[in-house]
């Protein structure tokens, strides 16, 4: 091998306090080593040209270069070093300004090691080898799993740039709870005005498929080409020529279903189009509802169908799709604050939850958008809100903020007032958490314009008294107890992951934090990507966020799905895993601690079992050389040699000659 | 095989490897070096994808070899680049941490840690403090000699080779 | 012995379904048993049962991979190689019959040495579990058996052979109270500097025949281990302390929560260098650790083939 | 015999030249020219090529003893050794041990017709008898050449056999698996697997076989001669084992009591069968 | 041959005298089992109990250095490397002291391999010359003992200088070779007297102890007979776990590995002992393995000492007998049993 060695000055980054033609000097009685300089600037063009001419005129095919840290520079020698016509593998870097220079400054020292670092350079690079990417083909359609508001965002970018969608919906219609809210803070527009026409957009986009009433199944493949299996639930409803007119539900006899839609607060028909906004508008029957289904008497709405779409013997349908990446916009779920004793554990009729206060005040709620109790349906005159319901609190697994119920309980509170004029409403609250545009206005204009009762503390009990409720908390501005007596409790529940989120993430090889929510691959930088390729995040399934939020990841994950479909083909990374046959004896202990599920099992032609490495899926992490114990697999790039080499080069005693 | 001892002078700095992973505690350490956080000279830091690339059996080599400190570090747990790489690397760490008493070689000459891009300050604390242990510890001892011939049977070598040829039984057959 | 026409019996019937049933049978003197490999009947009748069945039977099963149907009379402490195999599905549960019994204990051969002289001058000994009666140079001995046993029955917990298909004769009550380890105590009232010296003198004696990886039941690779590799090179050819010590850190390691504490490695050393005592160690800290004793149930994972998000039990490093 | 049979001596690359994707052919001579000058090999010798710091390798010397102007060993790549020698390169230093081994019966075969079957890298124990015969033409009978390899881009030595299929004293078969479009213009280009084309060529069977290259090749190729009549004791071949010390000492290479690197490589099919089976 | 006598005392004192110029090896406690070691203050010579490893070590180190090179930058043109190697031959002098017979004749089979009219290697050839041979007769048996069934015995004195004979208070010493008679001059040691006589009894009674020996002599032929039998070979290889024990413990096993060790820019050529039994003893290049099955490799083992060796000289049985591959492999392997069944598996196959 012949190698070059390349010691950048850094103007006086580096020389000031490291003697770098010394360095170049001594790493000239380095193995292999045939070229040695030192230049000002390495990495101007200038000192770029240097590497290649050298490159060129010594026939060198390895290259250290002891610079900066190879975060910073290891891409651009890498390009010069291909347009040397050498391999982009065959670059090493020494890092002697943030490791050396830019920390010591006693230059003796700093010089000894300067030459050590690059010492151990050239020991790995004589173990290096070229690299090749490999090539692959992308499809490019988009599975978008969640149609709230981030994934119709996503699938409408996504649908409007050209690209086939395939969306997955768990629930009947699309929405989310986007859906079911009333209004949107701060602006106290209506929540379903702005969000009906983009359901609508959905439904009619031509470029968008949408399965609702379906889950993923199953996720096979890797970033480009994705194979995924979706079980299409049985509606027992024929959708294809169910026209949402709504008859069966008016005949349907079962009419004391859980409305799932109105959380619960109202009840509905077996047979059932949850709103009527819903996309897709199609009635579905609840199988524990329903008569025939449970009893095999009734088929009422078979007979009052004038599509004669009701199909009884209908199972679930599994479809398989093959799509390029993936967008999870999962969502959240309420908690349920029934863990909560010291608040009646659920069981108080007039202790009820901000979604289901949304759907009290909501017109197209079950009270036609009149507040009224649930237990007697009387107009509550004081309305109590108690905040950090399930948020803030480890006792109950909780202790993250959710970030947005600060928010709605201020509106819930000023909307109150709207409804009921003659009311008075209290909020019991921690802090307010009320950073966006226009959100600290918003929750002032409560206290001050409304005459919203702000009661920081937190509430230590509820108990009936008659026909309301006492609510007991603590008043830590003013030091004392409080007790509020209220016709209505308004529980601002907390967010958390949604059902199933982790067992989705498990089929998707992403990783999720012990709440369920999804991981980022960078929580600052990478806020919408995986560490899984090609798969992306949206809206509130990595955590609590707000609308606008939410809107703006579901675009932020379709410029992403776009910018990987600008290619025709995929380059993989060839700093992945592979696995030397001869080697392996197939205990496949590498599969199993693989986080990307990037090894896989086959059988060669002596019928041995052997693990073989899936390029594109491996992400380059290495677990996989460590646990396997005969280093049959060995990342590429990082292998034990490599990295032996460098520990000897710096630990090994040398020969006498 | 007595000779030279590897790249590091004597005397000077002692010999620490620290194994870093590329993501969090390799930028961590950049982040030390941008804020020109002064750090003591003797570390010299190999770069890993993970820290759970860092095969404990590096570690051992190190020291065996005569390192006379190890020091490894990832990004802290939940916040691994390749999601699991630092919670295998945990386990494994913590194995060969409580081991390596049994061997003889003190536990105190290997730490690992976790220390993110942004730690700074951290990642000076974390090489000032482990530098000074291991000086205090001072420099480790070596593994030397073979089978058969060992470390007594060299000096009786040396001797009888010193004699040479005033070797009386050997003086014949020549 | 009951035991042992139980067990002749339990093969005899079980034997026309399976291609091997492996046991014990005498060897070539009094001392040494050697592994039996039954297939047919007329093999049945060399099978012994003694303390001197020092031989781990499963260490054979590495070679029989691929849907071999194969018996084992196994001591429970062999056992557990096995469920541990199991357990890392290197063996089809379906494939196997386990043979067990009640074990009372093995002689080590290295105790009995440093006592009387060369083994190759006892003529014979015997054990009824707590006196060995010996013959050595036509001299007649006694000793206590837990002077002479091997270590690990000091320690048992197994005596019973786990999840055997068929069980002869009486379980045995040899349970050790308390899992404690006197030698590694012992051993570790020494220095560092104490230990290294050890160790270094210790490395100095060993061939690297590898006596002690392959009479290892955990050994899986056969003949791909990373010691004879040259891609990856961990090791030198050299034979020296600092080789020989990195390849017992090699088993070590590869063991972390494997190692069922058979005692094989050390039994097998020719030279007769303790290296249980670091496998001890390891076990004891994957113990204290994880709460894992390994090959103990086949329905576990290994802890180093798994992880918790917030380890409890591993001190926080800063 | 030298008075250290494991030490080699010192040599320089001269010539690197690429034969395939995985074989390079190394031209080397002696620093020593004393060295250089007293040298003498028989064809189908073997020495042992080292790259300090990787270790030693065999390969044949695959150059004439009657053109000695450097030592020429083709090497493919397989293992560690052989990565570092491929990098070597003009300049570079090597030890070399040679000669080692046995030697084709070149006394034995002169008069009689020879026919050279090569398959892959076993092209270079022939080259160097193929050589050997040419520069002494007069001595020996018809010399046929069948060399197959798997395409085109496989063949070693196209510079040899673009001069071997010029002379009219031999005739020359090329024969290969997968083949290109330009492959087949030629009459001497075929497509199949080499003991079919031998089958087809159907040379003499009086004369002389001598056939190296991969086992399943070798072991249906004396099949074929077998099926042509040749005579056991007229088909030569080499053999290839794991050597270390290439003096008979280290005990690897042994097939019963005898050692492939002293009392081969080459061996002719009768001498084949008196030997264990342990191949 | 002259007998002379050394007290037990003066045995010592001579170790101390001899050990002013030569390595001595002699067998000590090392670690519960016995190994040859320099002689040196505090070590006690052990010599009522067989040595573990065998006396082949003084002549033929685990690992020996046949070269060091070092990769020389020029100065001035650092393109420009030159490579320097060093032949590193042995120029220690030793005495073995205390080897069994056994052990001892184990030098004969090296003798003929390693220096020989074909071949002479330096490195075996420099340390057999500077090397001694003071061995001590047997005067108890074990149950692994068959020396008298390969050509040898108890007090067998092949490729030894001095043979010692334990008697009361001492030991008789018979000079065996020249270099060995002059040993014998130092002044420790005295006229043998009725000690001679003593000697020859306990050669006697050992010998008597060991009783009537087997016939190995047609094992070469019956062995190659059962060369393609692989179902016997499995069965004796059955119990074998394929470690290196019996080899490296082995008295004639000589097989060994070359391989580079690089340090840095400087390393070294070494020869390793290697083990036959091992996979990648026979594992070449392409993946191709002569013998990839354990059954292959022992009969390997088991063809050279009692087949190959005696077929290449002169029926000179390549095993010395001392049964230290029985006696310490972990599986108890038992070569005089496999060559027997292999012997007797032609009888029977032959009365067919």
């Amino acid at each position: 091998m012949r190698i070059g060695v390349f010691v950048c000055h850094c103007g006086s980054n580096i020389a000031a306090t490291v003697d770098c033609p010394a360095v170049a000097e001594q790493a000239k009685n380095l193995q292999d080593v045939v070229f040695t300089t030192d230049t000002m600037y390495t990495c101007s063009e200038p000192g770029q040209n240097e590497i290649i001419e050298a490159i060129k005129e010594h026939n060198l095919d390895g290259v250290v270069v002891a610079s900066c840290s190879p975060r910073m520079h290891e891409a651009t020698f890498r390009r010069a070093l291909e347009r040397a016509g050498l391999n982009r593998y065959m670059l090493e870097m020494a890092n002697i300004r943030e490791h050396v220079s830019w920390i010591g400054k006693d230059k003796e020292r700093n010089t000894v090691k300067a030459f050590e670092l690059v010492s151990i350079a050239a020991a790995k690079l004589r173990n290096n080898n070229p690299l090749f990417a490999n090539k692959f083909d992308v499809t490019k359609r988009v599975l978008v799993i969640g149609g709230g508001v981030a994934g119709i965002q996503a699938a409408l970018d996504c649908a409007d740039a050209g690209y086939q969608v395939v969306m997955v919906e768990r629930e009947q219609s699309i929405g989310g709870k986007m859906a079911k809210i009333d209004k949107t803070f701060p602006t106290v527009d209506c929540s379903s005005c702005i969000l009906g026409p983009k359901m609508v957009d959905v439904a009619q986009h031509e470029n968008i498929t949408l399965y609702a009433m379906s889950e993923v199944e199953k996720i096979e493949g890797y970033v480009g080409n994705f194979d995924v299996q979706v079980r299409k639930k049985a509606t027992y409803v024929n959708w294809d020529d169910c026209t949402g007119c709504g008859a069966c539900m008016e005949k349907c006899p079962s009419k004391k279903n859980l409305d799932a839609f109105n959380e619960g607060i109202s009840k509905c028909t077996a047979i059932n189009i949850p709103f009527p906004q819903a996309i897709p508008k199609k009635a579905a029957i609840n199988p524990e509802g329903c008569m025939m289904l449970k009893k095999g008497k009734c088929g009422v709405c078979a007979k009052v169908c004038p599509t004669k779409c009701i199909d009884f013997e209908q199972k679930d349908e599994i479809l398989t799709e093959k799509v390029g990446a993936v967008i999870a916009a999962t969502g959240y779920d309420m908690f349920d604050h029934s863990v909560y004793k010291q608040y009646g554990a659920g069981q108080y009729p007039d202790v009820i939850t901000s979604l289901q206060y949304e759907r009290l005040m909501n017109a197209s709620g079950p009270t036609g958008g009149h507040i009224k109790r649930p237990s007697d349906g009387k107009e509550p005159k004081k309305v109590v809100f108690v905040q950090c319901v399930g948020s803030r609190d480890p006792a109950v697994g909780r202790p993250y903020c959710s970030g947005f119920c600060c928010m709605y309980t201020a509106k819930q509170a000023i909307l109150t007032k709207d409804h009921i004029p003659d009311s008075d409403s209290y909020v019991f609250y921690m802090d307010i958490r009320s950073p966006g545009k226009g959100y600290d206005e918003f929750t002032r204009r409560a206290q001050e314009q409304y005459g919203v009762q702000y009661l920081r503390g937190r509430v230590s009990m509820i108990y009936p008294k008659g026909d309301h409720y006492v609510v007991r908390g603590a008043d830590t501005l003013a030091g004392t107890q409080v007790e509020v007596e209220a016709d209505l409790v308004v529980l601002a529940v907390g967010a958390e992951s949604a059902k199933n989120a982790p067992a989705l993430a498990e089929k998707m090889r992403i990783s999720y934090d012990s709440y369920g929510f999804f991981m980022e691959a960078h929580p600052k930088l990478k806020p919408v990507e995986t560490n899984t390729a090609g798969v992306y995040l949206a809206g509130s399934c990595v955590g609590p966020r707000d609308i606008p939020t939410s809107v703006g990841q579901g675009s932020a994950a379709a410029a992403k799905v776009m910018t990987l479909f600008s290619k025709d083909k995929l380059e993989s990374d060839p700093q992945v895993s592979s696995v030397n046959a001869s080697r392996c004896v197939g205990c496949l202990k590498c599969a199993k601690t693989c986080p990307f599920g990037a090894i896989k099992e086959v059988t060669d032609r002596g019928g041995n079992v052997k693990a073989e490495v899936i390029e594109t899926v491996c992400q380059g992490c290495g677990i996989c050389t460590v646990t396997c114990p005969q280093g049959a697999i060995q990342l590429q790039h990082f292998t034990d040699n490599q990295i032996l080499a460098e520990v000897n080069a710096l630990c090994q005693a040398q020969l006498d000659f | 095989m007595s000779g030279s001892t590897g790249l590091l002078t004597e005397g000077q700095d002692l010999r620490i490897v620290g194994f870093l992973c590329n993501w969090c505690s390799y930028g961590g350490a950049d982040t030390a070096g941008v804020a020109r956080f002064e750090q003591p000279t003797d570390l010299r830091v190999i770069r890993v994808p993970c820290s759970g690339r860092i095969d404990p059996l590096f570690i051992a080599r190190a020291l065996l070899s005569g390192a006379d400190g190890v020091l490894v570090s990832g990004c802290h747990p939940r916040d691994c680049h390749y999601a699991e790489g630092n919670f295998y690397a945990r386990r494994r760490l913590e194995m060969l941490k409580q081991f390596l008493s049994v061997t003889g070689i003190d536990p105190e000459r290997f730490h690992y840690t976790w220390v993110s891009a942004s730690e700074g300050q951290r990642w000076q604390d974390v090489v000032t403090s482990f530098t000074e242990r291991i000086r205090k510890l001072g420099p480790a001892p070596k593994m030397s000699g073979g089978t058969g011939y060992d470390e007594e049977c060299l000096k009786e070598i040396a001797a009888a080779v010193s004699l040479g040829e005033q070797c009386p039984c050997h003086k014949e057959k020549a | 012995m009951q035991a042992l026409a139980e067990l002749k019996d339990q093969i005899r019937k079980a034997l026309p379904e399976l291609d091997v049933v492996i046991g014990w049978q005498q060897g070539y003197d009094a001392l040494h048993t050697r592994p039996l490999f039954i297939r047919s009947e007329e093999d049945i009748d060399k099978l012994v049962v003694n303390e001197f069945c020092v031989v781990n039977p499963s260490s054979y099963l590495r070679e029989m991979r691929g849907g071999k149907k194969v018996g084992l009379v196994l001591k429970g402490c062999d056992s557990r190689s096995v469920i541990q195999l199991i357990q890392e599905e290197l063996l089809n549960k379906d494939d196997l019959t386990i043979f067990g019994f009640g074990c009372n204990g093995v002689l080590n051969h290295a105790k009995l040495q440093a006592r009387f002289g060369d083994i190759g001058y006892i003529e014979s000994a015997e054990s009824d579990g707590n006196t060995v009666n010996l013959v050595v140079a036509g001299n007649k001995e006694t000793a206590p058996f837990a002077e002479l046993c091997a270590e690990k029955c000091l320690t048992c917990s197994y005596p019973n052979t786990l999840q055997c298909s068929h069980f002869a004769g009486e379980e045995s009550d040899k349970k050790a109270e308390a899992a404690q380890d006197k030698a590694l105590e012992e051993f570790e009232q020494l220095s560092m500097e104490e230990r290294f010296a050890f160790w270094q003198d210790q490395m100095r004696r060993c061939i690297r025949c590898y006596a002690c990886r392959n009479a290892c039941p955990m050994c899986v690779c056969k003949d791909h281990c990373l010691a004879n590799s040259r891609q990856p090179k961990w090791l030198s050819e050299d034979v020296d302390v600092q080789n020989n010590f990195m390849f017992q850190m090699i088993h070590v390691m590869h063991l972390t929560g494997r190692c069922v504490e058979c005692g094989e490695c050390e039994r097998a050393c020719p030279m007769d260098i303790p290296i249980m005592l670091l496998r001890r160690k390891m076990a004891g800290i994957v113990r204290d650790v994880f709460a894992y004793n390994a090959g103990t149930n086949a329905e576990d994972t290994s802890p180093l083939m798994r992880f918790e998000v917030e380890e409890p039990t591993i001190e926080e490093r800063h | 015999m030298k008075a250290n049979p494991v030490l080699p001596d010192m040599a320089t690359v001269m010539e690197v030249v690429e034969e395939t994707s995985n074989i390079k052919t190394f031209r080397v001579r002696f620093d020593d020219e004393d060295v250089m000058n007293k040298f003498t090999f028989e064809p189908g010798q073997v020495g042992q090529l080292s790259v300090f710091g990787s270790g030693e390798s065999t390969f044949v010397i695959n150059s004439s003893p009657t053109r000695m102007d450097y030592l020429q060993f083709s090497v493919m790549l397989v293992g560690e050794v052989t990565e570092r020698i491929h990098q070597l390169k003009a300049g570079d230093s090597v030890g070399v041990r040679a000669p080692l081994g046995n030697a084709f019966p070149t006394e034995e075969m002169k008069g009689q017709d020879v026919t050279f079957i090569g398959g892959g890298i076993g092209m270079a124990p022939l080259r160097t008898l193929l050589v050997y015969m040419l520069d002494n033409r007069d001595d020996y009978g018809k010399i046929t050449l069948l060399y197959g390899a798997r395409s085109p881009q496989d063949l070693s030595y196209q510079e040899d056999i673009a001069e071997w299929i010029g002379r009219d004293d031999i005739d020359v078969v090329l024969t290969v698996d997968n083949p290109d479009e330009e492959w087949g213009k030629n009459p001497h280009e075929k497509v199949g697997l080499i003991p079919n084309v031998l089958k087809e060529i159907n040379p003499d069977n009086s004369g002389y076989a001598v056939t190296c290259g991969p086992p399943i090749m070798i072991k249906f190729t004396l099949m074929a001669l077998n099926e042509l009549g040749f005579k056991d004791d007229k088909i030569i071949t080499t053999l290839e084992k794991r050597m270390k010390c290439g003096v008979g000492l280290c005990g690897r290479c042994n097939i019963g009591d005898k050692y492939v690197c002293v009392d081969g490589p080459v061996f002719k099919y009768s001498e084949l069968q008196e030997l264990p089976n342990e191949l | 041959m002259a007998c002379k006598f050394i007290s037990n005392e003066d045995t010592n004192k001579w170790l101390e005298a001899l050990a002013k110029d030569h390595v001595v090896f002699v067998p000590v406690e090392d670690g519960g089992s016995v190994t040859f070691r320099p002689f040196a203050e505090g070590r006690k010579p052990v010599l009522d109990r067989m040595p573990v490893r065998s006396p082949k070590e003084a002549v033929f180190p685990q690992t020996e250095t046949l070269l060091t090179y070092k990769y020389e930058k020029d100065p001035e043109n650092p393109e420009r490397t030159a490579v320097s190697i060093k032949e590193t031959l042995p120029r220690e002098r030793a005495v073995v002291f205390g080897a069994r017979p056994c052990g001892t004749r184990g030098m004969s089979v090296f003798d003929k391999v390693f220096d020989n009219d074909r071949i002479r290697d330096p490195y075996y050839a420099t340390r057999r010359e500077n090397t001694l041979y003071i061995t001590l007769a047997c005067d108890k048996v074990e149950s692994t003992c068959f020396c008298h069934e390969v050509g040898s015995g108890p007090a067998d004195t092949t490729c030894s200088d001095v043979l010692l004979t334990p008697v009361q208070g001492g030991f008789a010493a018979e000079a065996v070779t020249e270099r060995g008679g002059k040993m014998l001059e130092a002044s420790f040691f005295a006229d043998g007297g009725d000690k001679c006589a003593e000697a020859e009894a306990v050669k006697k009674a050992t010998r008597e102890m060991l009783g009537e020996a087997h016939d190995y002599s047609d094992a070469p032929e019956k062995l190659m007979a059962a060369f393609d039998d692989d179902e016997f070979w499995e069965e004796q290889a059955a119990g074998c776990i394929n470690c290196g024990a019996c080899t490296y413990l082995c008295p004639t096993c000589y097989c060994f590995n070359i391989t580079d060790e690089p340090t840095g820019t400087t390393g070294k050529r070494v020869r390793t002992w290697d083990t036959c039994m091992s996979f990648q003893y026979t594992l070449e290049g392409s993946g191709h393995n002569p013998r990839t099955v354990k059954a292959s490799r022992l009969k390997n083992r088991v063809n050279h000492k009692f087949a190959y060796i005696p077929d290449t000289y002169d029926k000179h049985i390549g095993c010395c007998g001392c049964g230290r591959c029985i006696k310490s492999c972990p599986a108890s392997v038992d070569i005089r049993a496999i060559v027997k069944a292999a012997q007797a598996r032609s009888v029977k196959k032959e009365s067919k």
